[in-house]
């Protein structure tokens, strides 16, 4: 069992290795959302301070959705995935493998650069902290819930699309507890009631999108 | 065939795609060392009965069963002793054949090791190109990529749909080296394939799907079964 | 139980579409009747709020949708896990029937909260939390109908947009409480929507009977799409090429 | 409770806007969604009948 999870990451893993632009892209997409933000709203660092959490993880949500619409698209395309699904293993391993595969590849990342762009909001140093830990915690959310709509969406047209039209919503605690968990730090409050709730929310998605992943896998691929 | 030896037995199957009805009332059962050859017009449902009895489609009514319990609990057993072609090759254009072949035995649960990959990659005709990746592969060479991993896969039941389509003459005939080795050692096949085979002294077993075609004489060309009422 | 499933799910739409169809009038009328009542009770029995004067009678019409667009969205994920478990087509129809009057429902909250919230507290959209709670509910909403419409083959598109629900459900408490938690810890208490009016005992029953009615309504409503729904999926068999002909 | 005059019932304490604003809309959104039901009954039925008879040629 273990041993299928452990294949399906590491292969997705080496398939990101081969083709690096789809991962830069993701990544750049993250850099220059959020870089829009004080061209609009101006450089006044007391304002971006205060907005920086909610920026951050507004464009770590974008971020995910533009990543996810491909996450079984590809593997549909040229067969690869209906060989996954007849694997002897079931395949709620194979959409949890998955979803911890796009964590590990897109999710992390996001953590390495939200410090840079945190000064670039002039967060001190303790939000920035407190921002990656809740990132750290919070992105397995988007991909876990990303896959289900993943496997919702397989084969539809306007499949990105329509996957941020399904899956948004279901992001609004983990925006409002991550995105909260800095404000808390800048308001001297401390971020722990948020982060805890964080870390429960994240918890309850890992208990229960794999199996409605793999159902939608399912019914998607019949 | 006494029905003891028969691995495979399906039950009145009926199977639907959209709100058409393919077909109903299907029975028939496959032993070892058979070669279940499926026949019949284009969309009159080869492929998706090939799709119910791989279990990722779910028939209308009836039930296939292997070794005697049906698919949908006996799951685990059934995938591991059986290999699926579809249209599509399911190998990943980035990696190589080896690659391909290797983390398909990872994900099988049959990991395998460098030398015996390079052997079913040699045997299959693809020596030259073992460490391209796939994607400048031609589609026939892709082809046996896919074979090669079918092959090496060791499954009892293979499900081969269309296998031959894009091989050239020498694909072909060793498709039919294939499956006379494998039928031969006791295994089972079941296949749709337009082109005429050359698989004397093998038991193959013919099934119709739909009406049967008649050879379509200069003046009636049979109507396309997908607008038939 | 296996006999009562076989019977539910290949001569259920046959029969539901004749009792549909006969119970639709009834459910009609009585959406009309009670909505009318409770406009009666709105505009001449209820008295004026000291506190808030006459803007609190949009209450009759904000609080009935906002309860039915909740309600309507668990009627949808309970026919969604009956679908899902015993794979009966008809309670996927049903949910598929219910979601845009579901939506409508939503909708009318948020428009009727906006328009009560300017007399209350000075703006159109206030960031209260079962306002915004709405908001997500009808983008959920949205978001089902959106994956009905973009799957072409009626069997995949109703086991999808049932997942969706049920996923969905699950979320919808966890994203209101997040959202009661967010809006207290930034406007401090809220003025909730509910705690302003002293609730007078008519203002209760005005309410409760526009809820009736705007639930009979929901349930005609629903009952004339699935009507919709069941003859376009049984075309071709013989009793529904007979109500085609017939009429 | 009566209103002195019909021109006080319209006028709502002044907040004949919000009032009337949010039945307004209930209402003609409730009247929009029935007649959509009326009209996509017909339509689906004239459709259902223009497909039986295509199919049926």
């Amino acid at each position: 069992m273990l041993r299928f999870l452990i294949a399906v990451i590491r292969r997705d893993l080496k398939l990101a290795a081969r083709r690096k632009g789809d991962w830069l892209t993701s990544q750049f997409f993250f850099v220059m959302v959020v870089s829009m933000f004080p061209l609009g709203i101006g450089p006044d660092p007391a304002m971006l301070s205060k907005v920086a959490g909610g920026v951050l993880w507004v464009a770590a949500l974008l971020a995910a959705l533009l990543s996810l619409s491909r996450l079984f698209a590809d593997d549909h395309r040229d067969g690869s995935l209906e060989q996954m699904l007849l694997s002897p293993n079931p395949p709620v391993l194979l959409a949890l493998g998955k979803a911890l595969a796009h964590w590990l590849i897109y999710g992390i990342p996001l953590l390495l650069i939200a410090p840079v762009l945190g000064v670039q909001f002039a967060l001190p140093g303790d939000a920035i902290g407190v921002l990656m830990l809740s990132l750290l915690v919070g992105t397995p959310v988007l991909s876990l819930l990303g896959s289900v709509g993943a496997a919702l969406t397989l084969g539809l047209r306007g499949g990105g699309v329509l996957l941020t039209l399904l899956i948004l919503p279901l992001y609004v605690p983990a925006l409002i507890f991550g995105a909260g968990a800095v404000d808390a730090t800048l308001a001297g409050v401390g971020a722990e009631a948020n982060l805890s709730l964080l870390a429960a929310f994240m918890v309850m998605t890992l208990l229960v999108s794999p199996w409605v992943a793999a159902a939608a896998l399912r019914v998607s691929i019949e | 065939m006494s029905d003891t030896a028969a691995v495979l037995s399906v039950h009145d199957l009926a199977c639907a795609r959209g709100e058409r009805t393919l077909f109903t009332g299907m029975n028939f059962s496959l032993g070892q060392g058979q070669l279940l050859l499926v026949q019949g017009g284009n969309g009159r449902g080869k492929t998706s009965l090939l799709r119910l009895l791989t279990g990722l489609a779910h028939p209308l009514a009836g039930e296939i069963r292997w070794r005697g319990r049906a698919l949908a609990d006996g799951r685990e057993l059934f995938h591991r002793e059986m290999a699926y072609l579809g249209h599509l090759n399911g190998i990943k254009d980035e990696l190589t054949p080896v690659e391909n072949l290797r983390l398909a035995g990872d994900l099988e649960g049959m990991p395998m090791d460098q030398a015996t990959a390079e052997r079913a990659l040699t045997d299959i005709g693809l020596a030259r190109c073992l460490d391209l990746p796939c994607r400048v592969l031609s589609f026939g060479q892709r082809r046996r990529v896919a074979l090669a991993g079918l092959v090496a896969s060791g499954s009892l039941l293979w499900i081969l749909d269309e296998p031959l389509t894009g091989l050239d003459v020498h694909g072909v005939a060793m498709v039919e080296g294939l499956l006379r080795d494998h039928v031969g050692a006791g295994g089972m096949v079941v296949m749709t394939t337009h082109q005429p085979l050359a698989l004397d002294g093998l038991a193959v077993v013919p099934l119709l799907v739909g009406p049967a075609l008649t050879r379509p004489e200069p003046g009636n060309q049979e109507e396309p079964a997908c607008c038939a009422s | 139980m296996s006999s009562s499933i076989a019977w539910f799910k290949f001569a259920a739409p046959m029969t539901f579409y004749g009792l549909a169809g006969r119970l639709i009038p009834w459910f009609a009328w009585s959406a009309g009747l009670l909505a009318a009542i409770g406009v009666y009770i709105a505009f001449f029995v209820a008295p004026t709020d000291f506190q808030q004067g006459e803007a609190y009678r949009v209450i009759f019409i904000h609080v009935p949708a906002a309860w039915m667009s909740m309600f309507l969205y668990l009627v949808m994920a309970f026919w969604s896990a009956v679908g899902l478990a015993w794979n009966t087509r008809l309670s996927f129809m049903m949910s598929r029937a219910l979601a845009p009057t579901g939506a409508l429902f939503a909708f009318l909250s948020l428009w009727t909260g906006a328009l009560w919230g300017k007399p209350m507290w000075g703006a159109w959209w206030v960031w209260d939390a079962r306002l915004t709670s709405s908001l997500i509910l009808f983008f959920l909403y949205v978001g089902i109908m959106a994956l009905w419409s973009a799957i072409d083959d009626p069997r995949r598109g109703d086991k999808a947009g049932a997942l969706l629900t049920l996923i969905g459900a699950i979320n919808v408490p966890i994203i209101y409480f997040s959202v009661k938690w967010w809006n207290t810890l930034h406007q401090g208490a809220s003025i909730s929507l509910m705690k302003a009016p002293t609730m007078a005992a008519t203002m209760v029953t005005g309410m409760l009977i526009m809820t009736f009615a705007a639930w009979f309504y929901a349930i005609a409503a629903a009952m004339i799409r699935v009507r919709g729904i069941i003859l376009e999926r049984e075309r071709h068999t013989e009793w529904a090429a007979e109500i085609l002909e017939g009429k | 409770m009566h209103w002195g005059s019909w021109s006080e019932f319209w006028a709502m304490g002044g907040y004949g806007l919000y009032v009337w604003g949010s039945y307004g809309v209930a209402f003609f959104a409730v009247l929009i969604e029935i007649i959509s039901l009326i009209r996509g009954q017909k339509h689906t039925l004239q459709r259902l009948r223009r497909m039986r008879n295509w199919e049926s040629e």
